[in-house]
């Protein structure tokens, strides 16, 4: 049951998300929608995960995105100008195709065979164990993509400063 | 080691006279005239040497193994038989004489030109020696990219489009020649476990008559291509309309010629039932070539673009001859080689010289040159009667080889080839009346040749009356290669006697030793 | 706990990211695009634990460390794109980074 | 002596080589020793070689020069082969190759292509010589080709005119066609005996094939194709009337001597094919017969004086051919040589004609000629007599009369045969006297402007002699019955069988004959001294008839209509290439393409995305709705 109210959860809150016009308040949409899908790791006996969900997702992600859009300095008119954007016709074409998306989703998912979830729990020991058993060489990998995403962040957000007379600037203006 | 040494001398000499050219353009030109003569003293150092007393069952003369990479069987392997010989003295005398028609009319980017000319020439060079397959396709595409340049940068007025077009052409036929490669190799390895591209071992495969008409058409098109045979052969005129004198000389002097010794090197010998299969076609084709390239000639106003046509029509007797499978047929094509490059790059040259003199390939506005120059005249006259295949000139020698061996294939195209020499007399008195004879229209007051340009020429017209008279020779080194059927075969002997670092080496593919 | 069918979990992930598509494909604002990538990541995650949980194994959460990884430096690596075509733009309008148009 | 028969060729080549090279820096009295001292130096040493040739009493004589080329079963020489026949023939070429020589140090003498014009005329010599010379069919067409070089050379020789230019070309190319099928004759003739020495041909073709093998008999038609092109027989004639665009000497020496002549030459070599092949060698006459009898009476219509003789020599080649056609290979050669002198004297006579009136080709502009001009009168005379075969005294009668005795009485002869050489030989008669009267009776209308000098005069005058001296080495049955000629070439051209009981009539045609020559110069002097009027009403009334004939039986128009125009127009309309259409069509598609698909590229994210969902979409459909 606790499942069901979970996943009901996440699914409005995710609605909610996609429907604002307002960053701030789509990505505190986000973290309840995260939180909610945190709460059903918790239930699917993967705890650790859940933990992460939290920590990472709803956590660090998000706040570094509003980091983003604090540094961006939006104002009201950007409010207006999403608004502007959202028009209803927008919905149809997207809708139309993800839906047909989901509709083979689930008929896959109906017509296979009636499966029942495992209930055992798989601790952050046995995660840990694959991580760095079979599944080394994986994390080498993402320790690199990690690496390059620092090192490709600093460099595209780095402020390249101009220089450019004085004369030539105002001249610009 | 010699045969490196050809290859290498070119390379580094073109590097050199690029970098030479900062400091001084006319030691650039000499650098590379040096260079190329060095290696055309080698080649007939090596024919006088050993070439002259080859026999039938001793017939390569030259062989260098160096393992290149080892886990895909892929080797630096050079040989040397009767064929690459002759090709490569031809290659190395045209080279002269394209480096030597350049001096005046090559005045920018000097280095850049010189290290192109003498890397196609390299490129060339590779690809009548090399002996295995990888090697075979590397320097195909050496020899591409420059003579793109060489066109594409010095050429005339519509030089970008005549070097993409050739640059396509060449390339898009090549990757299907690197497909069927590709499969023969695994095909072989597969069938002997041995995974190698080199050539004696390709040889050997088996193939079922399916699979072998489907690689041997891999090969032919590159080579058809190259050659070319009618329809495939529009990249040709424009190619060498626009390319400048050097490399309209290079282009129908050597790199058609790459063509007709893949024919005779690869296609023949490893898909000799295929081959016969098609070869009906293939002579038809080739026939098609003789009597489309001659009508084509005969309307043409650019001089440049009528010699091209006239390649064209004189390819086709390549392509008749390679398929008529006899040896009369098969010296007749190995004769026309030779003397189609010495006489077609003769008439570029000549071209190049009116071009220099005039400004205009036009022949409608040239006319009644001969007063003014009878030597010109004289030479011209030489050559344009070896395009018509007049007796007593090489070109006759090879095109009554060529048709006397093709008329014991097939009768009724032979017939219809025969005829072509009747449009090949239009088209080339046709040159004749208009450049040189009749009336001076536009009253071109032009100078007779320069002391260079006799020395470029001169050459020439002994070599093709030599042709004419006294073709023994040629027909005597290329002997081995086209009468004898196990011709490559023979090569075990030398290989074995040169071939002291028998590198044990695992193939990649080699899967059976893969398994731990 | 209840034992769960597992289809119920695939579908919510399922789901949760059509949601996020449809997002993307609607706005045009890039801040909002890049939250709804973290929508279909998390969607995706969510899979890929369902997966993990119906056979008891730990590899379905060793894949979401994995997305979460990549999601993190995806995240890091956007907004610092973001920033320079703000930069650049004055805009957030993806349609206006249309520069590489054929 | 006879080891220097390779000399004999060398010499004019030599000559030719210096010519070309240096001829430009040459004094004009230095070229000419050259040019015609070579031949002379020739014509000296065939007289040697043929001196010790015939005094040895072998058959043949061989030099091998050295192996030409050599590749399967193909195996040529470059060898020299002496033998009764092709003596006639170096004879002929370098004694009246050398008269000639000598008459266009005259002719020429003002020309500023001097030294080219001899270097061009030595090199056909030498090509002649090795035409003739040659030990196999390989040099045979070395030679060959080499002469038709020359003629396209020579005809084209004042090159600024670009007619001379179109006739040159004409030649070359028309040739080339009879050589096309001579060639294939070649490869024929090597796929059955893998050899191509004409010797071991002849010795090997009777044992092959058996009288009439179809493969004898195609062979033989292919080689009569070359024979035909280079002769100027039907249906290749027509390039020799245009071939006159060349300077005098040369139509005497190439288009009237000893050229035009190789195919007679040819047929003659190849006599035992002809002979097991009889359908080619009736052809062969049917030819000779049909030719001889159109270009006479074409020649009956022309007005410039060279075009009357040219047609004059397709018509007498005709007789030759008619001759071989009958078996009389003897005969054939015989009126060859005899040929070789009156036309030559003709031609020349002619020239020396056209020069002294300034350049003057319309015989209806000369006139009055007789007595200013006596010498070349009085020669030109006696090359006329021997060339419409006046009776007794010339030696055209005694050829041609052999020629038509055998046509009426040998074997293989017939009465159509005979026919038409009679009435050709009415028609020579008139036409050549038509000439005669016109040029040197009447009054004068030209000037003269050069007076010949010796170096003209004493080549027509040993001509002349040799005209009406050559025939008494051959004198018929009735009169003398002298055979020296044949009897020399008997061993090597079998003699004609003649019908049975036929004999008696010889006297009969010999009669007939010298009437009707005799009737045609009677009927030319009434036309054009007695009633010139006359000429002109006939020529009026039978306007038509007289274009027809004067444009050479419009043969020309028919092969511009059929061959020349439509090769031109394929040619032309194709200049572009039509095959490139379809690669550029290619670049077009592929640019119609590119223009199409770059609108995806809009770089708008949203529709990427849109792109990776279809895409999706389908994916997902197809693995769920297509089973495998």
């Amino acid at each position: 049951m606790a499942f069901y109210i979970a996943s009901i959860i996440a699914i409005l809150a995710t609605i909610m998300v996609i429907t604002r016009y307002n960053m701030i308040h789509a990505l505190l949409y986000l973290v309840v929608s995260f939180l909610a899908v945190a709460v059903i790791f918790f239930m699917l006996g993967a705890p650790f995960v859940a933990a992460l969900e939290v920590i990472i997702y709803a956590g660090a992600i998000v706040v570094l995105i509003i980091f983003v859009i604090m540094m961006l300095n939006l104002k009201e008119e950007s409010v207006e100008q999403e608004r502007k954007w959202f028009s209803k016709n927008i919905w149809i074409g997207p809708g139309i195709l993800s839906l047909v998306l989901l509709g083979e989703l689930a008929y896959i998912l109906i017509t296979s065979e009636r499966v029942l979830l495992n209930n055992s729990v798989v601790d952050s020991k046995a995660v840990g164990m694959s991580l760095y058993g079979p599944y080394i060489i994986g994390v080498e990998l993402c320790g690199l993509l990690l690496m390059a995403g620092i090192v490709g962040a600093y460099h595209l957000g780095r402020q390249r400063r101009k220089v450019v007379h004085r004369f030539l600037e105002k001249a610009e203006e | 080691m010699m045969l490196a040494s050809l290859i290498a001398i070119l390379m580094v000499g073109g590097i050199a006279a690029g970098f030479l050219a900062r400091v001084n353009q006319t030691a650039c030109r000499w650098l590379s005239l040096i260079t190329v003569t060095i290696a055309f003293g080698i080649i007939l150092f090596i024919w006088i040497d050993e070439g002259l007393s080859m026999t039938l069952t001793d017939s390569w003369l030259r062989d260098l193994y160096i393992p290149w990479i080892p886990s895909f069987g892929i080797a630096f392997h050079l040989a040397m038989d009767g064929l690459s010989l002759l090709m490569l003295a031809l290659t190395f005398f045209l080279g002269i004489l394209a480096v030597l028609v350049s001096w005046k009319e090559i005045q920018y980017r000097v280095g850049f030109f010189h290290f192109n000319l003498l890397w196609v020439l390299a490129g060339i060079t590779g690809v009548f020696l090399t002996m295995d397959l990888f090697l075979f396709y590397f320097f195909w595409e050496v020899m591409l990219i420059p003579m793109y340049f060489l066109i594409g940068i010095w050429g005339h007025e519509n030089k970008q489009y005549a070097a993409y077009k050739f640059f396509i052409f060449t390339q898009a036929s090549g990757l299907l020649m690197l497909l069927a490669i590709l499969a023969l190799y695994f095909i072989h390895g597969e069938q002997t476990g041995i995974y190698s591209f080199d050539y004696f071992a390709l040889l050997n495969t088996t193939l079922t008559p399916d699979t072998a008409r489907w690689l041997m058409c891999g090969f032919l098109i590159a080579f058809v291509v190259k050659l070319p045979v009618v329809p495939l052969h529009t990249w040709l005129p424009d190619a060498h309309t626009e390319a400048p004198t050097a490399g309209s000389v290079l282009l129908a002097g050597l790199l058609l010629k790459t063509g007709a010794y893949g024919l005779i090197r690869f296609v023949l010998p490893i898909f000799p039932e295929a081959a016969a299969s098609i070869a009906p076609i293939a002579m038809l084709l080739g026939v098609v070539g003789i009597i489309y390239g001659a009508v084509q000639a005969y309307s043409q106003t650019d001089f440049k673009r009528l010699v091209a046509y006239t390649s064209v029509s004189h390819m086709g007797f390549i392509m008749l001859g390679v398929f008529a499978f006899n040896e009369l047929a098969m010296q007749g094509v190995v004769m026309q080689m030779i003397t189609h490059g010495i006489s077609t790059g003769a008439l570029f040259i000549i071209a190049g010289v009116l071009y220099e003199r005039i400004h205009t390939r036009d022949i409608l506005r040239m006319g009644g040159m001969w007063k003014k120059v009878p030597f010109m005249g004289t030479v011209a006259m030489v050559f344009v009667m070896a395009s018509l295949g007049l007796p007593g000139l090489g070109n006759f020698i090879a095109e009554f080889m060529t048709l006397i061996g093709a008329w014991q294939a097939n009768k009724l195209l032979t017939i219809i080839a025969t005829a072509g020499l009747v449009f090949a007399t239009a088209y080339s008195l046709r040159i004749m009346q208009k450049v040189f004879l009749g009336k001076n229209i536009e009253g071109h007051g032009i100078t007779d040749l320069s002391l260079r340009e006799k020395f470029i020429l001169v050459p020439l017209c002994i070599a093709i009356i030599w042709l004419g008279l006294f073709p023994q020779q040629v027909i005597n080194t290329a002997k081995p290669t086209v009468a004898n059927g196990s011709h490559a075969k023979n090569h075990a002997a030398i290989h074995n006697r040169t071939r002291t670092d028998n590198v044990q080496y695992t193939s990649a593919f080699d899967t059976e030793r893969r398994k731990p | 706990m209840n034992v769960l069918p597992v289809e119920m979990g695939l579908l919510l992930a399922g789901v949760l990211f059509t949601l996020g598509l449809i997002s993307v494909l609607i706005r045009r604002n890039i801040i909002f695009m890049l939250i709804s990538v973290e929508i279909m990541l998390n969607a995706a995650g969510l899979a890929f634990i369902v997966a993990g949980s119906r056979w008891a194994q730990a590899d379905g959460q060793v894949m979401f460390i994995f997305i979460l990884t990549m999601a993190a430096a995806e995240v890091s690596v956007g907004l610092a794109l973001i920033l320079q075509i703000y930069h650049h733009l004055k805009t957030l309008d993806s349609d206006a980074a249309d520069k590489m148009s054929g | 002596m006879i080891k220097l028969l390779w000399l004999i060729p060398t010499l004019p080549f030599l000559s030719a080589l210096i010519l070309i090279l240096v001829g430009s820096r040459l004094s004009w009295r230095v070229a000419a020793r050259i040019g015609a001292g070579s031949i002379g130096l020739a014509a000296l040493l065939t007289i040697l070689v043929g001196y010790e040739f015939l005094s040895s009493g072998k058959d043949a004589y061989l030099h091998v020069a050295w192996n030409w080329f050599q590749a399967g079963d193909l195996s040529t020489t470059f060898a020299f082969y002496l033998d009764s026949l092709s003596m006639v023939f170096i004879f002929v070429i370098t004694f009246v190759g050398f008269l000639i020589h000598i008459y266009s140090i005259e002719f020429m003498q003002e020309d500023e292509g001097f030294s080219r014009f001899f270097a061009y005329l030595n090199l056909f010599v030498c090509s002649m010589l090795i035409l003739v010379l040659a030990d196999n069919l390989v040099l045979l067409y070395l030679g060959w080709e080499g002469v038709g070089l020359c003629s396209y050379l020579l005809i084209g020789f004042w090159y600024s005119e670009e007619k001379n230019g179109y006739a040159a070309r004409k030649a070359f190319i028309i040739t080339r066609v009879g050589d096309t099928a001579m060639a294939i004759g070649l490869f024929m003739l090597f796929t059955v005996f893998h050899t191509l020495n004409i010797q071991d041909i002849l010795t090997q073709a009777p044992l092959v094939w058996t009288t009439g093998a179809s493969m004898a008999v195609l062979i033989a038609f292919l080689l009569l194709g070359g024979a035909v092109g280079k002769s100027a027989q039907l249906p290749l004639q027509t390039w020799l009337p245009d071939a006159m665009a060349g300077p005098s000497p040369v139509s005497a020496l190439i288009h009237a001597a000893t050229m035009v002549t190789a195919g007679v030459y040819l047929i003659t070599r190849m006599h035992i094919v002809y002979e097991l092949a009889p359908l080619a060698q009736l052809w062969v006459g049917i030819i000779g017969a049909v030719t001889l009898l159109i270009a006479g009476f074409s020649a009956l219509t022309q007005f410039d004086l060279k075009r009357v003789l040219a047609y004059s020599t397709i018509s007498q080649i005709g007789y030759m051919f008619l001759a071989m056609g009958v078996g009389a290979w003897s005969a054939a050669v015989f009126h060859f040589m005899i040929h070789a002198f009156f036309k030559a004297l003709l031609f020349l006579a002619a020239g020396a004609v056209i020069m002294a009136l300034h350049h003057e080709h319309d015989m209806f502009r000369m006139g009055g000629l007789k007595n200013k001009l006596p010498t070349i009168y009085w020669t030109f005379l006696i090359g006329a007599a021997s060339l419409a075969a006046l009776p007794f005294i010339t030696a055209g009668f005694y050829s041609k009369d052999q020629i038509l005795w055998l046509a009426w009485a040998g074997e293989k002869g017939n009465l159509w045969f005979f026919l038409a050489a009679l009435t050709g030989a009415v028609v020579t008669a008139v036409y050549t006297f038509r000439m005669v009267f016109i040029t040197f009776f009447g009054e004068a209308k030209t000037k003269i402007s050069h007076v010949p000098g010796m170096r003209i005069t004493i080549p027509l005058v040993i001509l002349a002699a040799l005209s009406l001296l050559g025939g008494f080495i051959e004198l018929p049955h009735t009169l003398g019955h002298l055979t020296l000629f044949s009897d020399y070439l008997s061993p090597l051209l079998p003699s004609v069988t003649l019908k049975e009981g036929i004999e008696s009539t010889e006297w009969a045609i010999q009669l007939v004959t010298a009437a009707l020559a005799l009737g045609g110069v009677y009927f030319a002097y009434i036309l054009y001294v007695k009633q010139p009027k006359l000429s002109d009403e006939i020529k009026s009334s039978t306007f038509e008839l007289h274009q027809f004939w004067f444009r050479g039986w419009d043969f020309d128009a028919l092969y511009n209509l059929v061959f020349v125009r439509p090769f031109v127009y394929l040619s032309r309309i194709n200049k572009n290439d039509v095959i490139d259409q379809f690669y550029t069509g290619l670049v077009q598609i592929t640019e119609y393409f590119n223009t199409a698909f770059v609108k995806t590229q809009s770089g708008i994210l949203r529709w990427y995305v849109m792109g990776i969902v279809v895409g999706a979409i389908l994916i997902m459909t197809i693995s769920l709705f297509v089973q495998p």
